[in-house]
């Protein structure tokens, strides 16, 4: 039932590295730092929760799914957003409480949504999109579709009722959805593994969904898009959900407020070490695919597009403020009475 | 609803649940079911027959996991489906509150409308002193109308359930359908065919001329077992059904008390911030010059409800609360040998 | 700071057989019959959900637990209440609506509760009580008692958010609580078995808590005591909070209300011959603790008991109607405005 | 609240909330707090330094487990404790619903009074217009109102909360605090030294003759801003600020409109079924012939909230807003050149 009519969608055929994907992973990288800047200049309404260091986890579970394919994630959503192929211009619109927001100013950064591309949104309550994810690929199995439903979800919300609930219902009925956690190592302020029972946050609980345990470098896109891949074509071939655990780090703080000072310094200079735009440059430069000054090029233009894309975001009006009163229902109105 | 006389069929509560489900399921083949213990007919058997007719492709048992119930409605319905998730108890809402009324009343909303949320939630509902306990008695339309976001249904009798529930199965908004548990046995004559009845417009069971009562799913009866006694006195009530809380037909009511310049409700719940506060304060501001005196609320008991009958008579809504609200609006002072203690006020 | 003034905590030392348990077994059973038959009499308000099948578990389980132990259960919790001395006359009295009811007419056959006795009560929404059991297990490791909590609940539980949030507390917090799953293979009407992602509700999930693995023949009496006197123990002396399933079944339906035709005759029948009274009274007759006419006796001795007890409380009068208004708060008012 | 001349302290909203823990935890070691990243002080810093002074045995760090947190603090209140635990958005009450008004609220009454349950949950509230969207922006105290067993406060300066949240943590019952996120940055002078201000009694902020003004948390500064317009045009508006929803000091509003005969009520929840209702149906049916006309309240819009500043603004209940109000209660019309939509109108 979801028109298959935008031709933005993207999906990359094979295995194989992809200079393509590493020019996504830069835009990805430039946007997020973006925002941030944007945020620290007081021009982002609202918190904004940025996911960077984990830009090859959305990237390249992006890069999997096909058109008809449905994705759904968290208030650290821009990445997943973008990794389908939403408009960073209606993005940024969004971010900067302009007219023309890719949610009409009415989702801001932590709900950003691109149903047309397959993103079915940015849920702000933990835990509670996991049980949306269902839904979606349940819809798809009644209705015989091979689509697939991705949902991303952090390694904090492993502990939540919701994400029990919702693992335990994909498995019980057999859904296609794969569930990618991406352990970026802390709830907020706490590191999870002070609020773990076990040591591993996901894997370890998916024996008891009856389902098999699997972690993978959330650093390095060759190996998400080997790893989730697989994980999606089983769920494509009937052959039930997964869940998946993709280790990862964010390299700032919780949202763009937080200075992340809870972090040791070590660590960060650790995980800084497998940036995993670093850990993808050098795959593609090994195997003679990029060299630096094209590289650094596609920096320079990433970073280029999007002032220029401010530029004029910056200078777009706010929306009509009747807008707030639309939407509600399917009518378009918002009125409760008769 | 119009009635032909040809063919009706006597039809109880928790048969126009299943008859609308059927109704709909027929209809539009995206109309799924899903809950606990649906499949082999429900524990009210309002789901009775359903998987027979519609096959396993249609009708879904879940484990016991109200979050994950209602977040897959809320996924199926935006991915084209039309889910039906039962919630065997309203209290239940509780266990799936963040679904309902964080998730399912918010997305389209915040989405700036990319998304359309047609689905169904529906259970049992309501105390009516059947000894269910603090725990499964609640009447908890209330809970939901704090939150915009959602429709709210609460039928009165078994053809206003059908036409209901077939109205909200078919609305392209979520719609939370409340079915009052002391209910499921009541039988009426219903026209034999299909039947929906609009959201939105509530129904004036009976006229009158000297006061209004308004009453929701079984306060509706209450109402007009007040009526009947008031009508003794000499006082002509008028009742009206209000049938849904959202979206709400103030104007019926405003221009019964129009007529009538008294307003008495009846809610079953807690009166502490129930559905009548809502209605009142609107009739206030909007008819106060209509107003020959003041709009008086019949609650239940601001407490979580007890067993034991005795107590759970002495925090009902009761016909006999209903006549006494109605001679305080009217200034006349009940005899002394009915008097009783008088919850609302007390409490 | 609970009171340790009541003499008639059911602990019983040594691992041993024991007679008494035996009585203890057979007036149980034989309360829940009665309250069967009352119900079908049209004399119990609201439903009843009766353990009967299952006696050997909370019978076991309460004669674990010392005087200062805390236990907490289900809507089918009567078996639990009398297990830890809860008085027969006071629940029946909640049962058939008259003074003096345990719960002074208001909770009914869903929430005994004997607080005095060490059961925290009877909680009838699937899933929440395993939170609380957690707090009261939390207060006893903040001061330092050695005091275990016990936590009974149905294999259907195990599916809803709220056990998964409660015993990933108690594994992370380390509680001194013990969560018993009585696996009586059904939720309401449906087999469990068909809503489960692995074979076993509550021991398959042990590990994704970093827990064992512990399942116990909930229909022997001797094994429960065994097995969840370990466990017991091992929380007690600080080693942890443990999740034990204990397999039954239930010879009735549902609820009173509930003939239980879903289930399978031979399936019912295969059950029987393994009922816990019968299991328990082989055990003791081969030790040569007790004959078949003194465990008649016991059967004659009991029936009479509630009986006698019956005809009493059928005699009492309903609680005053100004009952409704009190005990919400507790300065003993329900009042809500100044 | 008395004020001693000589020790006073400029205190911010958020540094009494942690002021009133740690003045309550020095005061009764029973006193114990949890909830999710606390230890390092919270996220609104609400909760800094108490590790550090109390220690791990009374400063606990959760899971991300609302439902488990509610859970602990409840069975922890029974068994003799006086936990507090942090709900850190006010929204997330819906992920513990169950706990909350389920569990919580009516375990003393369905035991007959065998448990008693002493335990605060507190956290941030309210809308604001900080940006914070549809799913951390509500005012939820009405959730909680529809449920009898919970006591509501909701302060609405820093020396209110401290006071007020060191009364509800000294309450034997279980009361619900909401920290208004968009006041932790105010500040203002208060007396050094412990500080209780006993739940249940409103607060006269100012008084005043032609009309009573009632606010709760962020909304009485909107009425004393109002009251402040109103009397450079000659109306003298008395301000109260309601402090407790439960318990309810209506005797106070009673009491003022018996006075001024006029009253605004301006809450920022959705006005569908906002406590401003509640009140209004009860000084209208308890003082309806000391009104000169209908009660009328100002409410935040019937939808979930948005983001982009335009939109906040525009469902916002402003000065503005309970300015026209009381000119419509006057019968004044406004001046039309400052005439904007009126959301709660329209909607
Ligand atoms: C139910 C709920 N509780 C608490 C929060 C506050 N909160 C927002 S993000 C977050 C941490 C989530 O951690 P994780 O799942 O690891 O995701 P990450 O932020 O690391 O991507 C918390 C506690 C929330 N949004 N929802
Ligand atoms: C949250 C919630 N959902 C549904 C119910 C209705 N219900 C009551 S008992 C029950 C079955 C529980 O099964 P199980 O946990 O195995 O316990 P048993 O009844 O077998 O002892 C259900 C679904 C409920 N009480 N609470
Ligand atoms: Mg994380
Ligand atoms: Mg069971």
């Amino acid at each position: 039932m979801t028109q298959e009519t935008v031709a933005t969608r993207r999906f990359v055929e094979g295995e194989g590295l992809n200079v393509e994907l590493f020019q996504r992973l830069v835009f990805t990288r430039r946007f997020l730092e973006k925002v941030d800047t944007l945020y620290r200049q007081g021009r982002v309404r609202g918190p904004a929760h940025l996911g960077l260091g984990q830009e090859a986890i959305a990237v390249g579970v992006g890069s999997l799914l096909r058109p008809g394919d449905r994705s759904i994630g968290t208030y650290r959503g821009h990445a997943h957003a973008l990794a389908r192929g939403a408009s960073p211009e209606s993005m940024l619109r969004e971010l900067l409480g302009r007219e023309g927001g890719i949610c009409a100013g009415k989702g801001g950064s932590m709900h950003i949504t691109s149903v047309e591309h397959g993103y079915y949104g940015s849920y702000a309550i933990v835990g509670a999109h996991l049980t949306i994810a269902n839904g979606l690929a349940w819809a798809d199995q009644i209705q015989r579709n091979d689509a697939v439903t991705v949902c991303f979800f952090g390694d904090g919300t492993v502990n939540i009722g919701a994400f029990h609930e919702a693992v335990t219902l994909a498995a019980v009925w057999k859904l296609p959805v794969v569930f990618v956690c991406e352990n970026n190592q802390y709830m907020e302020y706490t590191p999870i593994s002070a609020m773990i029972p076990t040591a591993r946050p996901a894997a370890d609980k998916a024996a008891a969904y009856g389902m098999t345990s699997i972690v993978v470098d959330g650093n390095d896109l060759t190996e998400v898009r080997r790893v989730i891949g697989a994980a999606i074509e089983d769920a494509r071939c009937g052959r039930g959900p997964a869940l998946v655990e993709a280790d990862t780090y964010r390299l700032k703080g919780h949202s763009a407020a937080d200075a992340g000072k809870y972090r040791p310094a070590e660590e960060v200079e650790r995980w800084r070490a497998r940036d995993p735009l670093l850990v993808y440059r050098e795959q593609l430069i090994a195997a003679e695919l990029l060299d630096d000054s094209a590289a650094d090029q596609m920096w320079t233009d990433a970073r280029d597009e999007l002032n220029a894309l401010t530029e004029v975001v910056l200078k777009a009006p706010p929306p009509d403020a009747s807008g707030a009163w639309t939407d509600l229902w399917s009518d378009g109105s918002s009125s409760w009475r008769n | 609803m119009e009635r032909r006389e040809f063919i009706v069929a006597q039809l109880s509560f928790r048969n126009a649940v299943r008859d609308a489900l059927a109704q709909e399921m027929r209809r539009d083949e995206r109309v799924i079911v899903l809950g606990e213990d649906v499949a082999i007919g429900g524990v009210f058997k309002t789901t009775a027959g359903l998987l027979d007719e519609f096959g396993s492709r249609r009708v879904w048992d879940t484990p016991i996991c109200e979050q994950a119930i209602a977040g897959a409605a809320m996924g199926a319905a935006i991915a084209g489906l039309r889910p039906i998730a039962e919630i065997m108890f309203s209290d239940f809402y509780a266990t799936c509150w963040d679904q309902v009324v964080n998730e399912i009343a918010k997305t389209r909303y915040m989405t700036g409308g990319q998304v359309t949320i047609p689905l169904v939630l529906r259970g049992a509902n309501g105390f009516g002193s059947l000894g269910f306990g603090s725990q499964h008695g609640q009447a908890c339309e209330n809970w939901v109308m704090t939150v915009p976001g959602l429709k709210i249904v609460s039928p009165a009798t078994p053809a206003e359930m059908k036409g209901l529930l077939a109205a909200a199965i078919q609305d392209p908004d979520p719609v939370l359908v409340f079915e009052h548990k002391a209910l499921y046995g009541a039988v009426e004559e219903v026209p034999d065919g299909d039947l929906v009845i609009p959201l939105g417009r509530a129904r004036t069971v009976r006229p009158g001329r000297d006061v209004t009562l308004v009453g929701l799913s079984i306060t509706v009866r209450t109402c007009e077992e007040a009526a009947e006694r008031l009508d003794a006195q000499g006082i002509s009530a008028e009742v009206i059904d209000l049938r849904t809380l959202v979206p709400l037909d103030a104007q019926a009511v405003l221009e019964s008390v129009a007529r009538t310049h008294r307003l008495v409700i009846a809610e079953e719940n807690p009166g502490q911030l129930g559905w009548g506060a809502s209605l009142s304060s609107i009739v206030v501001e909007e008819a106060f010059g209509e107003l020959a005196g003041p709009p008086v609320r019949v609650s239940g008991g601001n407490i979580p409800y007890p067993v034991a009958s005795v107590l759970e008579a002495e925090v009902a809504v009761t016909p006999d609360r209903v006549v006494r609200a109605v001679q305080q609006v009217l200034g006349i002072s009940a005899p002394t040998a009915t008097a009783v203690p008088q919850p609302a006020a007390i409490n």
